[in-house]
Formats: structure tokens, sequence, C-alpha cells
């Protein structure tokens, strides 16, 4: 061949990769809320598959919408982020929630929260926690309906509706509340038994569907730890924080629980806080989100103490017996100056005074 | 005690912008540069503190002996712009340096509505002088964090891919939006 | 009575309000210039920033300080206007608008690549385009981009400049990262378009609408020069017509009978153009031969009356001059003479001068290639 | 044995298994040459040579247009044929001198310096200088003027730089191994010019027969009275080990300053191929025309190391690395990492050509660049401590006005940061494009 008669491609250094993608990232993250769909599936039986799938489904639907109201390809909307994002959403509601209200939510998560914003990476709040309160504040009370699990009637109903047999899906569901919502009623008062196995494995609890179980969390979280998707920063910051200040709080005003000294007593409730909830969850899936916080490493520590703060101040002293939602999105807000003021100095860096 | 309570309700539950919508104008207008948003909330502290000692003694020393409360929004009004002016006036002369950092919002806030709030306010719930100044200062401590918060956002929208129909004040407000929701996470916080 | 009470606090507080305004407008007084205001009226408010300072207001400020500058967009009418404010001699501003100096489309520029990455200009200028070619235009758009009144059609690789829509801004002048783009007088309707310093061996290699340096047109109509290896007008009248049709590589552009956007991209205005510049060279060969013949008519005569003697180019001059625009059939003539040097596609030219008793029309098609 | 190493970087799959065991072989000369006149960093070149003319191989063709600036010298014996620019590995044409060989390869006489080991560095600066040696790890900077620093800022330490961190390259990696002897003499040479005391020698460990050969050299060799301490030191395999701040950080953990030079902490560093420049320029008085360039990658049939003449085309290179491979895709002059794509093959090699790399289709192509979606891994993994992300999101909205030119130009464009991006940005061509913006400024423009 003669010399210069080849074409080839031309493009700015460097011309190879490590191989890693977005949607790659986006699809091994909702792999990793897998135990914890599994746990709601037995807890909750079809009605978690429902929310789960009209979730999901309803916001790739409106991620693509808005995509093609953009002139993007609507096939952006399989990044993967869109259905992490209703999976996220699904996961933190009650299993008794309409199917109109889950798409509300996913409505304002991905248009409004999101695509506003220019759609991936662009969004300043957490869009599936921004739908999990607008939820929260626009229907306060379907949305702190909570079904117990395991309940045949609701079993049935709910497999009734999912197959759309059933007219009044849920006229029999029996409701209880949750463990942090019992703590909260009767903060002044004797707090109620609470069966720390329960917490943890999450059969047993009523609560919001991908959040019963702490250990189903606990595995997807150390799944994305192991796969380096996310790092300890700001989820061990978070629990760790929240555990501290609780501990402490339970110091000062001892709870009475049965049997136990007030030290462990306080120890007790500081372990019911990090597994109570949606501590978790919020922990290792929603405060980890790449776009919605901090990205320099003090600036994460600096997050993951605030949503701890913010969270048990809540718990202990606001009007919500869950404060992680609103923690998470509170920090949101800060991270743009979070990281601004945690920038590092560039290798070498000379102090331009000095 | 009782202030710590008012000074948090002022600041953070009841926040002036994100709980009650007051002075939605300059949140918006003055939050492109965190140094302005700065710079606003510094003249706003200025101003409130100022409006509202000015205000309450007008009422507590004026109006209320002759019992012409009714008379206090427009006397409030006239008070707070000719207080705005002056102020402005007095700082171009006199500091040219503090006038450069906050001159030009000083025009900004005689518009600004949560002034009036705050000074009607510390009326209507019968706060004593020092509630009065607790309250306004927090009050518009709570305005400076919101619009601080808001300023960082809206930096770092700049940098986005906002769709062109959402650009500027549309996807601000959307951000207030949410930001209202994330603050009312502060609700019931402190009881009554 | 309260109703007096109110109206005496209200009218209290009133007065004293203003009183105290009034005193304090006096006590701090600061002087501002009326005329900034004035001037920032009149000024254009595009706020575009081509003048260096951030938007009109700070440009009217600084005008009123006595900084020397001139509003690019406002042209002369608001020099003028501002001139008056200030009481000052309104500098000479000529209105000017951007151009490309490229027409080298995907069809007539080479490539030497396919170039991945980011889609601007500037990205691509890193890795050296991807046209063979480095002077040319990247097509990638970064001058449409910042445009403030949408005057940059990007189409088949290159970026065309409507003049009418131009306010003059200079923004796409600084946005192009090959300095493709520049400022011509408005008035100015004949541009060279090619940008290329390449020497013309190479430069003929690359693009089929290079400026090849061939130096035709310079020596026909004077408003043409060299600047290196590339042509440029640089005289201040209209150009000869014609100056399009002597280019064998048909770089010239008459902005005055095509509009630019046409000339570059529309094969059916390129297409009339070749149909123009074929008649032209017909009219010429023609008028050549007329000539020719008149002057072998003279110089039989001259013969057969063996008076004078000498064949005098002025009458042979005033022979051809029965046809419209003689003396610039005269200017491309001597070219057409001067150049025989030259290795360039002009050759055609001149042997269908030389032999111009029979002139061959398949000549005409293949100028350029 | 520990090896040093510095924060942040990666660890991308090397490939020198391709080229690495392949001894250098003496390239057949081409038919014709183009010698580069820009093949360095600094004032342009004064051509000595005109179309016609018959040179010689070593004859000068064009001159050091100043101090900043190195001699350019025919690389074979023929006939100037054109000066008209050629392609330039930047993606820019310059101008060039086409010499056509007349395949007698008759060099002009040689002048070496006299016992060079005592010779006044003086002498030893002019040597080099007048053979044009400049830095042939890639930056091409003049090395008579790296080796002359100001008063103010005394050298005690020479590094040599055999990290050779750059996947897939094994040029450095064949002269540490097959001239280890010319590589440490010319380093003594600079190490006496610049009367540095402490002569390291940096290599990966990924290359334990080069440490080796290295070791057993230094061993063996009679050390001048300057030299205190010589070693040879094992780094972690770690891109980008070899970039300058790198190495002097990993091996004596001074930090260079923002807009610094090594010099700045005293210490130079030398590329080994350098040092080999130097030795030939010193001993042999033999001019840079000639140095080892791997060609490889999966897109050639035979990937190995040449003794190339600078000016050879590309194509030849690839000819002699038997052809391409049908599904080549993308020519790379230098490395993965920091090379530059090529539009074809007509391009010449340079003095600071170390590698030819040809990628083939499916290792060129991946999916469009996505939105960041601030992962962090560019943060983790910038070697220079940067914000990647935010910098090349400044220069894609057009925001300059947020950058910092010293952070922006702090970025040594290693490309680490684009390797592990998830979304696929360009992100160094987005700094690139900051950095070019501000150049411009500066200009005026």
């Amino acid at each position: 061949m003669k010399m210069g008669e080849r074409k080839f491609i031309i493009s700015s250094s460097p011309h190879i990769h490590d191989g890693s993608l977005t949607p790659r990232i986006m699809w091994g993250v909702s792999l990793a809320l897998l135990p914890a769909t599994l746990v709601s599936f037995y807890a909750f039986g079809w009605d978690a598959v429902r929310v789960i799938l009209v979730s999901m489904v309803s916001a790739v639907v409106f991620e693509a919408i808005a995509l093609m109201l953009r002139n993007r390809r609507p096939r952006q909307a399989m990044d993967g982020s869109a259905a992490l994002t209703g999976l996220l959403l699904g996961l933190t509601l009650p299993p008794g929630i309409s199917n109109a209200m889950i798409m509300v939510g996913t409505f304002v998560a991905i248009i409004v929260a999101k695509q506003v914003f220019g759609g991936l990476g662009q969004n300043p709040f957490n869009p599936a926690l921004t739908g999990r309160v607008f939820l929260l504040i626009a229907f306060p009370a379907p949305m702190t309906t909570w079904p117990l699990p395991r309940d045949l009637t609701s079993q049935i109903s709910s497999l009734k509706s999912f197959l759309g047999l059933a007219v009044e899906r849920h006229a029999d569901v029996v409701t209880g509340a949750t463990p942090l919502g019992a703590v909260k009623e009767h903060m002044l008062k004797a707090l109620p038994h609470i069966n720390m196995g329960d917490l943890f494995f999450g059969l047993h609890t009523p609560g919001s569907i991908g959040e019963i179980s702490a250990l189903a969390i606990l595995l997807g979280g150390l799944g994305l730890l192991v796969a380096r998707i996310i790092n300890w920063r700001i989820p061990l910051t978070i629990i760790a924080t929240v555990f501290a200040v609780a501990f402490l709080y339970y110091l000062a005003v001892p709870p009475k629980v049965s049997g136990m000294s007030p030290v462990s007593a306080a120890f007790y409730m500081a372990v019911f806080h990090v597994f109570a909830g949606g501590l978790m969850i919020g922990a290792f899936f929603m405060a980890t989100d790449y776009v919605t916080s901090p990205i320099f490493p003090k600036g994460q520590i600096i997050f993951g103490i605030g949503v701890g703060l913010m969270t048990i101040i809540i718990r202990l002293w606001g009007g919500y017996p869950e404060g992680v939602s609103f923690a998470i999105l509170l920090m949101n807000a800060l991270v743009p100056l979070i990281d601004r003021y945690t920038m590092p100095k560039p290798f070498g860096w000379v102090d331009r005074r000095a | 005690m009782e202030y710590l309570v008012l000074a948090i309700n002022a600041m953070l539950i009841s926040n002036l912008v994100l709980a009650r919508f007051l002075g939605i104008c300059p949140f918006l207008g003055v939050s492109k540069r965190l140094s302005t948003a700065v710079g606003m909330s510094l003249a706003v502290l200025f101003v409130m503190t100022m409006a509202s000692t000015v205000t309450w003694m007008v009422y507590h020393g004026v109006l209320a002996p002759l019992h012409l409360e009714y008379l206090r929004t427009i006397a409030f009004i006239l008070v707070i712009a000719a207080l705005v002016q002056l102020t402005e006036m007095a700082i171009q002369k006199l500091s040219p340096v503090l006038y450069e950092a906050l001159g030009i919002y000083l025009p900004l806030i005689t518009t600004n509505c949560a002034i009036l709030g705050v000074s009607i306010d510390t009326i209507e719930k019968g706060y004593s002088f020092l509630g009065m100044l607790v309250y306004a200062v927090f009050g518009s401590i709570g305005f400076g964090i919101a619009l601080v918060l808001f300023a960082g956002i809206r930096e770092r929208l700049e940098l986005s891919d906002v769709p062109k129909s959402w650009e500027g004040a549309a996807s601000s407000l959307i951000v207030a939006g949410i930001l209202s929701l994330a603050f009312m996470g502060f609700a019931g916080l402190i009881p009554g | 009575m309260e109703i007096l009470y109110a109206v005496g606090i209200l009218s209290g507080l009133g007065v004293l309000a203003g009183a105290l305004l009034a005193y304090a407008s006096k006590v701090f007084y600061v002087k501002e210039d009326p005329r900034v205001e004035e001037v920032d009226s009149i000024l254009p408010q595009a706020n575009c920033g081509a003048c260096g300072y951030a938007g009109c207001r700070d440009f009217a400020k600084a005008i009123v300080s006595g900084e020397d500058i001139v509003c690019p967009v406002g042209g002369p009418s608001v020099a003028e206007l501002v001139a008056q404010i200030l009481g000052k001699e309104a500098a000479e501003v000529e209105e000017r608008v951007a151009f490309v100096k490229c027409a080298g489309t995907h069809d007539r520029a080479k490539k030497r690549a396919t170039y991945h990455g980011v889609k601007t200009c500037a990205a691509a200028h890193l890795v050296g385009g991807d046209k063979e070619c480095r002077y040319g235009c990247l097509g990638l758009g970064d001058c449409a981009a910042v445009c403030p009144t949408d005057a940059i059609t990007i189409s088949r690789g290159v970026a065309v400049i409507d003049p009418e829509k131009c306010i003059g801004c200079e923004l796409c002048v600084q946005a192009c990262p090959v300095n493709v783009i520049e400022m011509v007088p408005k008035s100015r309707k004949m541009h060279v378009v090619c940008n290329s310093q390449d020497p013309p061996q190479v430069a003929r290699k690359v693009c089929d609408v290079a400026c090849i340096a061939c130096k035709i047109c310079t020596r026909t109509d004077k408003n043409f020069t060299m600047e290196g290896n590339v042509a440029v007008f640089t005289g201040s009248e209209g150009g000869l017509d014609t100056a399009p049709f002597v280019c064998p590589t048909n770089a010239i552009m008459d902005e005055s009978k095509y509009r630019a956007l046409e000339f570059v991209l529309s094969d059916a205005v390129r297409e009339a153009f070749e149909q123009d510049k074929a008649a032209y060279k017909e009219r010429e060969r023609a008028e050549r031969a007329k000539r020719a013949a008149a002057r072998k008519a003279a110089q039989q005569k001259k013969a057969a009356a063996q008076a004078g003697g000498e064949a005098n180019p002025a009458t042979d001059k005033s022979a051809a001059k029965p046809s419209e625009d003689g003396d610039k059939k005269d200017d491309s003539k001597k070219s057409n003479e001067s150049n025989k040097i030259d290795s360039s596609p002009a050759d055609g030219d001149k042997k269908a001068k030389k032999e111009d008793k029979a002139p061959k029309a398949e000549d005409t098609g293949k100028e350029g290639e | 044995m520990i090896s040093k190493t510095f924060r942040g970087g990666i660890h991308p799959y090397y490939g020198k298994e391709l080229a690495a065991s392949r001894e250098t072989e003496k390239l057949p000369l081409p038919d014709q040459f183009f010698v580069s006149l820009e093949q360095h960093i600094g004032a342009p070149v004064k051509l000595l040579v005109k179309k016609g003319d018959e040179v010689k191989a070593g004859q000068l063709i064009a001159e050091a247009g100043g101090f900043v600036s190195a001699n350019i010298h025919a690389p074979t014996s023929g006939k100037v044929t054109s000066t008209d620019p050629v392609d330039h590995v930047s993606g820019r044409k310059v101008p060039a001198v086409t010499i056509k060989a007349d395949g007698n390869d008759e060099w002009v006489d040689l002048e070496p310096v006299d016992s060079p080991e005592s010779a006044d560095p003086k002498t030893l600066l002019d040597a080099i200088r007048r053979a044009g040696v400049v830095g042939m790890g890639g930056a091409s900077f003049p090395t008579h003027v790296k080796l002359s620093p100001p008063d103010d800022k005394p050298i005690d330490t020479l590094i040599l730089n055999g990290a050779e961190c750059e996947p897939y390259l094994t040029a450095d990696h064949r002269i540490m191994v097959e001239k280890p002897r010319e590589v440490l003499l010319g380093a003594l040479l600079e190490a006496r010019i610049l009367g540095a005391s402490r002569l390291f020698i940096g290599v990966e460990d990924n290359k334990p027969d080069a440490i080796k050969a290295l070791e057993d050299e230094v061993e063996g060799l009679q050390l001048p009275e300057n030299i205190k301490e010589i070693s040879v030191v094992p780094l972690e395999t770690k891109y980008p080990q070899g970039s300058e701040k790198q190495l002097i950080k990993a091996i004596t953990d001074r930090n260079v300053p923002v807009k610094g030079l090594p010099m700045d902490v005293g210490v130079v560093v030398s590329n080994v191929a350098t040092c080999y420049a130097v030795w030939d320029a010193v001993y042999n008085g033999r001019p840079v025309i000639e140095r080892i360039v791997t060609v490889t990658g999966r897109g050639v049939v035979e990937p190995g190391n040449y003794w190339v003449r600078i000016g050879t085309p590309v194509s030849h290179l690839i000819e002699a690395a038997g052809g391409y491979e049908d599904d080549a895709a993308k020519l790379i002059i230098g490395g993965p990492m920091m090379g530059f794509a090529q539009g074809t093959d007509a391009v010449p090699t340079m003095k600071s050509t170390n590698g030819v790399l040809v990628q083939t289709r499916d290792e060129v192509q991946g999916p469009d660049f996505a939105p960041c979606i601030r992962c962090a891994r560019c943060v983790e993994v910038c070697p220079m401590n940067l914000p990647p992300f935010l910098l090349a999101a400044a220069a894609e909205a057009g925001r300059y006005d947020v950058l910092d030119q010293d952070v922006l130009f702090s970025c040594v464009e290693c490309g680490s940061c684009a390797y592990v991006c998830p979304s696929r940005r360009p992100l160094v061509q987005f700094i690139r494009m900051g950095k070019a913006y501000f150049r411009g400024q500066k200009k005026g423009k």
C-alpha cells in the first residue's frame, strides 16, 4: 500500500480505556438492590412486585418522553439511571400505595427533579428522594399506612390486585406502626418492645417495602463497596454519626427498656436507630448517589456527618418519625458549597499569598 | 431558651423564603453568584434589623398609643422605603467600600416583602423588643442560608446542560421548590 | 376625630421622611455623570460584549470616562450619536461583517482522517482537524454557536455567514480556532474564498477550490494582491466583475451576483456560475478572435496600403472597442500573455489564445482540474 | 524490594509483551526522508539547505534559531528534493526537508570529544548542543538548555527516567537492556555538567531485565569523584510513573511546585534514550539522526523495536513490521495514553518519536461520551490532584471564567482521568481546549 493512502481515525489522547461504562454502574447498583427486592417480595408479596414494577417502568417511560421532547435519543432512557431511580423510589414506598401515586412520584423524580436540570448528571437533588418526599407531603395518609408483612389477607388481596381482579384492594389490610413511628409515639412513655432480629432481617416489621431488612441492604451495600462502585466514607460516617448521637441522647434521656442497664439500653436504642427505617438504604444507596453527593474525600465525610446529624435530629426532635429523606435532600443542597470548599489543591500547589 | 426556640424557628422552620415564601424576588434575582448572594444576605441582615427596630418603635411609640394600629401597613411601607433610601445614600457617601459591596442590593431590598413581612410579624406575634431583634436577625440569617445554598446550586447549574425552556428562573424555581420540600423536614422540630 | 389623627400621623411621617431624604440627598450627594444614562440609551443593548466591556452599560461608563472606544455593533450611526452627547468628533467607523474564507465543502476539500471526539472546532483543531488543508473551515460550528443573530449556517462541512444578518460583533472571529473568519467591509462584494497558505503544489492537491497562488487575479485586477500563498482582495472599489471568471479554481466570489450561502453550498448556483464563466470565456474567445481578425485585417490593410508600418497596440484596442467592457478584457489579455511561464491551468487559456482562430469549446469546463 | 510510587494513577493493560523481548533491529533505509523542521520546543530553526542540494548523513541542514533551539541533521546522504511542509505528529503541517536517499549512506566526518571523562563541562555542553540532542522521551526540550540551569538553582540530583510507563512502548526498555553502559556513561556526563552528586535511575518493576542490566553495569562502573550516590530505583508499575513530577516525588519525595520546574527542587530528569544520545554525541561526535522506535499494537503483523533514522516515514516502519492487519483503525505516534493519533502514515518519525502504535477497530470503537455523573474516579486517579471533571465541564460549557489558570495548566494531560471515566468523556481534550483558549487569549486573539 502506498504511503499515506490508508486513512485512520484521529482523536485526542488517551486512546485506551478501562472499559467502565455508566449504564453498567447503574445496573450494577440496581443489582445490589436485589436482596432488598427479594426480601420485599417475601414480606409483602405481589404488592411489592407491583410497586416496584410500576415505579421502574413509569420512571423509564417518563425519562424516554423527556428525552424525546429534548430531541435526544429515547434509547438513552435505558442507560439504567431512570430504572434505578424508579427502583429506589419503589423500595421506599409503603406496599399499599396506589399506582397513580407511584406514577406521580416517578413523575416528580424523573421530570421535575432530573430532566428539568438537563437529565443524567445534572440534577442537584436525588430524584428518588425528591419523589418520595413529594409523595410524603402531598399524600401523608397513604404514605404512612403500613400493612403488616406476611399478612395472609394482604397477600391474597395483593395477588388479586396484581392480577387486576380486586376492586377494593385495601379494605381488609391490617396495618401497624413502623418501629420508628412507634418509638416516636411512645417517646415520652415507655418504649415498646422491639425485636432487633426482626428489624435486622425485616420479615415481621412494617415499613417501606425495601427498607424493612437491614441485612438485605447491607449485603447489597457491601457488594457495592467490594465492586468499588461506592466508597466507605459516606455510608460509614452517616451510620457512625447516627449511632453516636443516638447513643449520647439515650444516655442523657434513658429509655425504659425492661431488664437493661441505662448504658446497654442506650446502646440498644442506638443500634435500633441504625437498623430502623430507611437509614441503611439511605446510607448505602441514596446518599452515595454520585450526582448529588460531594466529589472530594473530605467533602464526602462532611456530607456523611451532615446527613447523620440531620437524620437523628429529625428523628429525635422533629415532627416526622423518619428523617433520612429530608436529611439527604438538605445535604444535597449543601453539596455545591461543600465541593467548593473541599477541593484539594493541585500537586505542588504554592499559596499565592505566600 | 425561649429565644433559642425563637431563633431556630425563625431561621429554619418558618424560613422566610422556603416556608413562608417571602422575598422571592431578591432570592431569584441575586442568587446567580455566591459572592453576590453573600453580599445580599448581609445587606438584608442589616436592613431587616434596622427596619424592624424602627417600625417596632413607630408602632409601639406612635401608632399603638393613638390606637391607629390599622395604619401599620401603610405606615411601615413609608418608613421602610424612606429608611432604605436613606441608608443607601448614607452608605454611598460614608463608605464607598461598603457601597460597592452592598449598594446595588439596597434598592432591591426596598421592594423586598420579607422586610415588611418581618416587621408586621413581630407586631402580630407581640414580640418584645428583644424578641423582635432575635426574630429579625435570625429571620434574615435564615434568608441568607437559603440564598447561599441556592446560589451554590445555581452556580453548579450554570455548567449543566439545562434545557433551554427551563433555563434561568424556571429551573431556579424548581430548585427553590425542592429546597422548600427539604426544609419541611424541620417541621415540628420545636413544639409550638 | 380619629381620622384626623390618622391623616395627621401619616402626613407627619411622610413629611418627616421626605424632609429627611431631601436633607440626606444634599448631605450625601454623590455625583454621577448623567451622560452615562444618555449614552446607554442609544446603545444597541445587545449586551454582546464585543467591545470588550461587560455589556452596554459598562461600555457607556467607559466611553463617558474618556475611553476611546467604539461600539462595533452599533456602527457609524451609534458612534455619531454618542459623539454628539460627548461633544466629540465621531471616529470613522466602517460597517463590517464577518466572512468565512473557505469554500472547502466535503466534496471539494480532501479529508485526511476520520475525527472522533468532541464535536467542536476548538476540540478538533487540537488534533489538526480532519481536512487535509489545515487552513480551512472545520465546519463544526463554534462560530454558529456564538453568533447572536443566527447569521451562520453550517452545511457540508463549512460555515457561511449571511452578511445581511451579521451585526459585525466579531464573536465568531474570536471563536474560530483556525482564523478562517475575517472582518470585511460590508460594502465589499468581491471575496477570495480561500485561506490556505499552503504552497501552490500542496494547495492544489488538497482542495478543489483552493487559491493556488497563480496570481492571475492580481494581474487582471489591481484590487487583488498576494498575501503569502493566497490572493486577497485589498481594493477599495467593487472590483471587476470578471475577476471570478479568471480564477482557475473558482476561488473568487462576487457577492453582488451570488449570495455567499448559495455560491459555496448550492450545486445549482455553482453550475450557473460555471455557465456564466463558460459564457464569459466564450465571449472572451470570440472577442479575441474578432480582435485577431481585426488585427489581421489591419495588418493586411497596412500591408496592402504599406503605410505607417508599425502595428500599434493602441489601434488594436480601438479596434476592439465596440464590444462591452473592452478595457477589462484587455487587462485579462495582458495577464494571459504574461502568464506564459506559469504552469497554472490557465495554460489552456493561452493555448486557446494562440490558436484563437479556432477556439475549442471543450476547454471551458476543464478549468481548475 | 519495595517499589516507590506516587498518589493517584492507573493500572492499564500494558501490552509490553508484544515487543518487549524483541531485540532492536536496524531498519533498512527508506528511499525518501521527511525531516521535520519542528522537532523541539523553542525557537524555530534556520534552514541551511535548499531544493537540489546534495547532503551527507550527519550534515547540519537546519541550525538552531537561538539558545533554546536545536540543530537538525541530515539522516542519510542524498538530494534535497523539496522544502514543502509535511505532516507533523501534532496534526499540523510544518516545514520539512525532503531528502531523496542515494542509498550510499555517506557520512560527514564526525568530531568526537577527546577524552570525554576529563573534558570540561563547557566542551561537553557544546558537543551536545551541536549534535542537536533534545529530550527523547517525548517532550523534546533541548538537552543543552536543560543541562544549563541558572546559577541560583543548584542541582544535586540527576534522575534517569527509565520508567517507560506508557503502555505498549518498549523503546526505552530495549535501550536499557541493550545499551546499559552507554546510557550510564551518558548520565555520568550529564551529572558532571550539572554538578549533581546523586544519580538515580528510576525503572518500573515490570522491567526486571532492565533493572538487572543497569545494576550490573553500575557495579562495574568506575564512578567519577562528583558522584556520591548512585542507584537503580525500582518503581511501582503504575501510570504515569514516568511523568517528571511524579517520578521526582516517588524517588526523592520532593514536590515540584505548580508552574515550577524540577530544577526548582534541585533535580534534573533525563530520559534514558536522551542519555544514550548524549553519550553518542560526546563519545562519537554523532548527531541525533537515529533512535529506537517501537512499532507495536494489535494492528501490525509483527511488532518489534527498530533503530530508525529520523525522518523515516512511518509507512516504512510499518512495512518493516510486516504491514497492517486488515482491521487496523488507528495509528498513534507515541503510546496509547499520550500519543498522537495520525490521519495517515505519511507522517515522518522525529527525535521524540519513541513508538508507533496501531490499534484495531474493536480497540478503537466505543460508545459516544455521555454526561458526567460525578463518580469522582477522575479525581481519585489524577496524579496532579486536580478535579478533571470540573475543568472539563467548564471548558465544555465555554465557561472559561470559572477556571483557575494555575489549576488548569497544572494538568499534565496524562489521560488517567479519561481512561477511567465511565461516561467516556474526553476529559483531556476538554482540558486542552481550555488551555488552548487561554493561550489564544494571551496571544491577544
